[in-house]
């Protein structure tokens, strides 16, 4: 049991979290708050990363002194990969964004089965 | 922000905190390869200098009155700026982004690694930062459409 | 410069991007003189790649000479070659039609457009050659923005057509980075040929069956691969019309490369949670054809028709990929390429109409034919190929994919594949007969006499691209044998026996 | 709508529990993420790149590409916001 919430649980929380994340998106109607929802799902996938990147025993992957034993530091890729999906994350909620503001100004709302409707007429 | 909030204490604190704010984006984007930081925060937190600048003085005395159709032409150009490089390594008979071939005579091949990124990261910082002042000004929908 | 072909695919179309806007600031003329050029550089270099790797096999390039799998490589083999030519020849086509759409807009749009434009085709070369799985998720980012960007910029509704693919396109990049993100776990490599090494070992791991269920949800999401299809029409139809063409002919095809890809060279498609993957795959795909045809009949808007035509038509390429024989994967890797040309045609006839004529509506079509005789012809081609009529280029992939499925007893996929075709029948020959047989009525043709200005139907700048895509599915259709002996059969794996 | 979206996550989360068993455990070094590829950065990323800061020597110089892409990705979004704010097509209520 022990092993599980250390080794496993994470998991879950996360597989937990990026699930909440896409049924934000699915079931909300609001489009802000299906906005909020992308950014939760994406946040679980770069948790996800970042765990993966984990050592137990290592620290920050900045070399201190000379030492160069593998174990002494947590891997670097996992940091780099998921700097590069934050930024990712960063621009599609910026265009998210703008897109909303131009739905707002046309229509005056942003409950989407309304926008939908009028949108069709 | 075509006026300022301008007020005693705004003006004041203003003074203080935004030359601290550029300066210590330019020690983050130096500083990127010995600590945490690099071109993106860098950026960002020189980008922050300038949009605090206009939200205090307002757009007409602000400290950096960079409008947002200059700042989208020098994003464009602080990301060809890394591009570049790339391309001038190609130049010099590597391949693309190999930072081993730069021209420059050092001792250790190391140190032109540590030129490559820093050179990179100027680029990516200069991006960075205009972008953020273009998505500003699109935002608050003061200036003209295109 | 010759041994930085594969890099050149990529880099030059990107900064010519990015240096779009300061140019456009100078001379209008010359931004798009700029991006035609650097979307032709980009064609010459995956001609010369492609043609490398047909004669002297797969070409790695190593991004700052790190070797994989520790720095980023691409990799041209022939697969990555023949879509490569095929994105950027379009590209390259609706580049030069798009100039018309933008005579009165101000300098900083056009560049942007351009810009737009140059980077959404980036994006997409960029997923193609590349060798490394993350590297493939970055440039479906570029490409993805830079598409909901030029969708927006088509009016109000495309506003919000725009924003739903957004989300859900960021559902389905987040379940592929996911899906790489186990991989990583149970593999601790990025790189294909590495994962391709380490996987078989590996099939029967969970992480892996859980992987391939992220991957398949993730690359049918952007495919639009039936059920996942929900955002497609409305941001096929509403899109900027002089992106439209570049957007709905090749945007979905790029995800069932990546497919392709993962599911037969990365992990081998004979071992079993991928063979069942892909059959479930096969018969969303199979749903997809009868419902996507059946909703294109129904519908009014012929922009409209065509989107939900492509749901249809993408699942040809899934039905190959289920199939998974090498007669049906050159048939799937054929589908691409053919259906990337006709429906970029037919995009650009409907552009080119709505140009002309302002509307849309099929039942408005009538007596076309008189007003643009060219247009008309390119855009009869292009139906009777999207039909499978010989000897269009529509025909062979179809047939190639009917003679996979009847060599891998799957007579199911034949009869789909029948039924469609007299579905895509019903619809496109509706549409011709609505230009050919129907006649105009008089109001129609009061509005029209103030239009009808000019020596050409379209200006020379839209006409000539119709006109050379329309002929190059004749060509694709005549020289098909030679194609597919020379360059298509040595895509599949281990092609070429 | 919801009631569909709800069952299909508890279905997903249920593949989700089940496959993180076999997932390396948390901080495990002797996983194939630790194992693989990762060491050479760590032992050789001082000597070849010239950066103490891994993570700076792994995003600007290994995988320097990843990087130009992800630049690219900024200035698409503020280019394509530039577009959507102030880009609106003339006539257009």
């Amino acid at each position: 049991m022990d092993s599980f919430i250390t080794g496993s649980l994470i998991y879950w929380l996360v597989a937990a979290l990026f699930l909440l994340g896409v049924y934000g998106i699915l079931a909300n109607n609001n489009l802000m708050k299906k906005l909020m929802a992308m950014n939760i799902m994406q946040v679980a996938v770069i948790v996800f990363f970042l765990i993966l990147g984990q050592k137990l025993g290592g620290t920050l992957p900045i070399l201190m002194g000379s030492d160069t034993t593998v174990d002494h530091y947590i891997n670097p890729l996992p940091h780099a990969l998921m700097l590069t999906a934050i930024v990712v994350s960063l621009s599609t909620t910026g265009v998210a964004l703008a897109l909303l503001m131009r739905i707002q100004e046309r229509y005056g709302e942003i409950e989407e089965d309304d926008i939908l409707r009028r949108m069709n007429e | 922000m075509k006026k300022g909030f301008g007020s005693i204490v705004l003006d004041a604190s203003f003074r203080v905190l935004v030359p601290f704010t550029l300066v210590y984006g330019v020690y983050v984007l130096v500083h990127g390869e010995y600590s945490p930081g690099g071109g993106f925060q860098a950026g960002a937190l020189l980008a922050v200098g300038i949009i605090l600048s206009r939200l205090i003085q307002g757009n007409e005395k602000a400290l950096f009155n960079i409008k947002g159709n200059v700042a989208l032409i020098l994003a464009g150009i602080g990301t060809a700026l890394y591009a570049l490089i790339g391309f001038s390594t190609i130049f010099l008979g590597g391949k693309f982004l190999e930072y081993g071939r730069l021209p420059f005579s050092v001792h250790d091949p190391a140190e032109l690694h540590a030129l490559g990124m820093l050179g990179i990261e100027i680029g990516v910082t200069l991006c960075v930062m205009m972008t953020i002042v273009a998505i500003f000004d699109a935002l608050t929908g003061e200036e003209e459409g295109i | 410069m010759r041994e930085q072909l594969p890099a050149l695919i990529v880099v030059v179309p990107l900064l010519a991007s990015l240096v779009a806007p300061l140019v456009a600031y100078f001379s209008t003329a010359l931004v798009r003189l700029v991006a035609i050029a650097a979307i032709l550089v980009a064609n010459i270099s995956a001609i010369g790649s492609l043609t490398h790797a047909l004669t002297k096999g797969n070409w790695h390039y190593h991004f700052g000479d790190w070797a994989p799998p520790w720095g980023i490589e691409l990799v041209i083999d022939p697969l990555a070659g023949a879509i490569a030519v095929l994105i950027s020849f379009v590209s390259l086509v609706v580049v030069i039609y798009a100039g018309p759409y933008l005579k009165e807009d101000g300098w900083l749009k056009k560049g942007i457009f351009y810009s737009l434009f140059a980077l959404l085709t980036t994006g997409l070369l960029g997923m193609v050659v590349t060798g490394d799985v993350f590297n493939l998720y970055v440039f479906l980012e570029i490409s993805s923005l830079a598409g909901y960007a030029l969708i927006a910029s088509g009016g109000n509704k495309a506003v919000v057509a725009a924003f739903r693919y957004l989300l859900i396109g960021t559902i389905g990049a987040s379940f592929y980075l996911l899906g790489i993100g186990y991989l990583y776990a149970v593999t601790g490599t990025l790189n294909m040929v590495d994962l391709a090494e380490k996987l078989p070992l590996l099939m029967d791991s969970p992480a892996v069956i859980i992987a391939i269920v992220m991957l398949v949800v993730g690359l049918g999401t952007k495919m639009a691969l039936f059920p996942l299809h929900g955002w497609q029409p409305d941001a096929y139809t509403y899109s900027h019309p002089a992106a439209a063409a570049f957007i709905a002919g090749v945007m979905g095809k790029v995800p069932a490369y990546a497919a392709i890809r993962f599911f037969f060279f990365i992990m081998g498609a004979a071992t079993g949670p991928v063979y069942k993957a892909l059959q479930i795959m096969g018969w969303l795909a199979a749903a997809g054809i009868i419902i996507g045809s059946l909703m294109a009949i129904a519908q009014k808007d012929f922009r409209r028709m065509l989107a939900y035509s492509s749901v249809a038509q993408i699942g040809y390429v899934v039905v190959g990929l289920a199939i998974g024989n090498s007669l049906a994967l050159i048939g799937a890797v054929l589908h691409i390429i053919n259906h990337a040309i006709m429906k970029s045609c037919l995009f650009l006839v409907a552009g080119g109409i709505q140009w002309r004529t302002g509307n849309v509506s099929v039942e408005k079509f009538a007596e076309l034919n008189k007003k643009m005789p060219l247009t008309m012809g390119a855009l009869v081609i292009a139906a009777l190929s999207m039909v499978g009529l010989p000897p269009t280029a529509g025909f062979f992939s179809k047939w190639y994919l009917v003679l996979g499925a009847i060599e891998a007893d799957m007579w199911f996929y034949v009869v789909v594949i029948i039924i469609s075709s007299l579905l895509n029948a019903v619809y496109f020959f509706r549409v011709i007969e609505n230009i050919y047989m129907k006649k105009a009525s008089e109001e129609a043709k009061d509005k029209d006499k103030d239009k009808g200005k000019g020596m050409f139907e379209l200006p020379l700048q839209m006409l000539v691209p119709i006109v050379v895509l329309g002929l190059g599915i004749l060509v694709l259709g005549i020289l098909n044998e030679p194609i597919v002996s020379q360059v298509i059969q040595f895509v599949i794996p281990g092609g070429g026996q | 709508m919801k009631k569909v979206s709800a069952l299909l996550m508890i279905v997903l989360a249920f593949m989700f529990f089940y496959t993180a068993s076999s997932l390396p455990q948390v901080g495990d070094v002797n996983s194939p993420a630790s194992q693989h590829v990762s060491p050479r950065y760590i032992e050789k990323g001082k000597k070849e790149t010239g950066s103490p800061n891994l993570v700076t020597a792994v995003l600007a110089d290994y995988r320097g590409y990843d990087t130009l892409g992800e630049t690219t990705v900024i200035f698409v979004a503020g280019i394509a916001t530039v577009m959507i704010l102030r880009g609106k097509r003339k006539g257009e209520d």
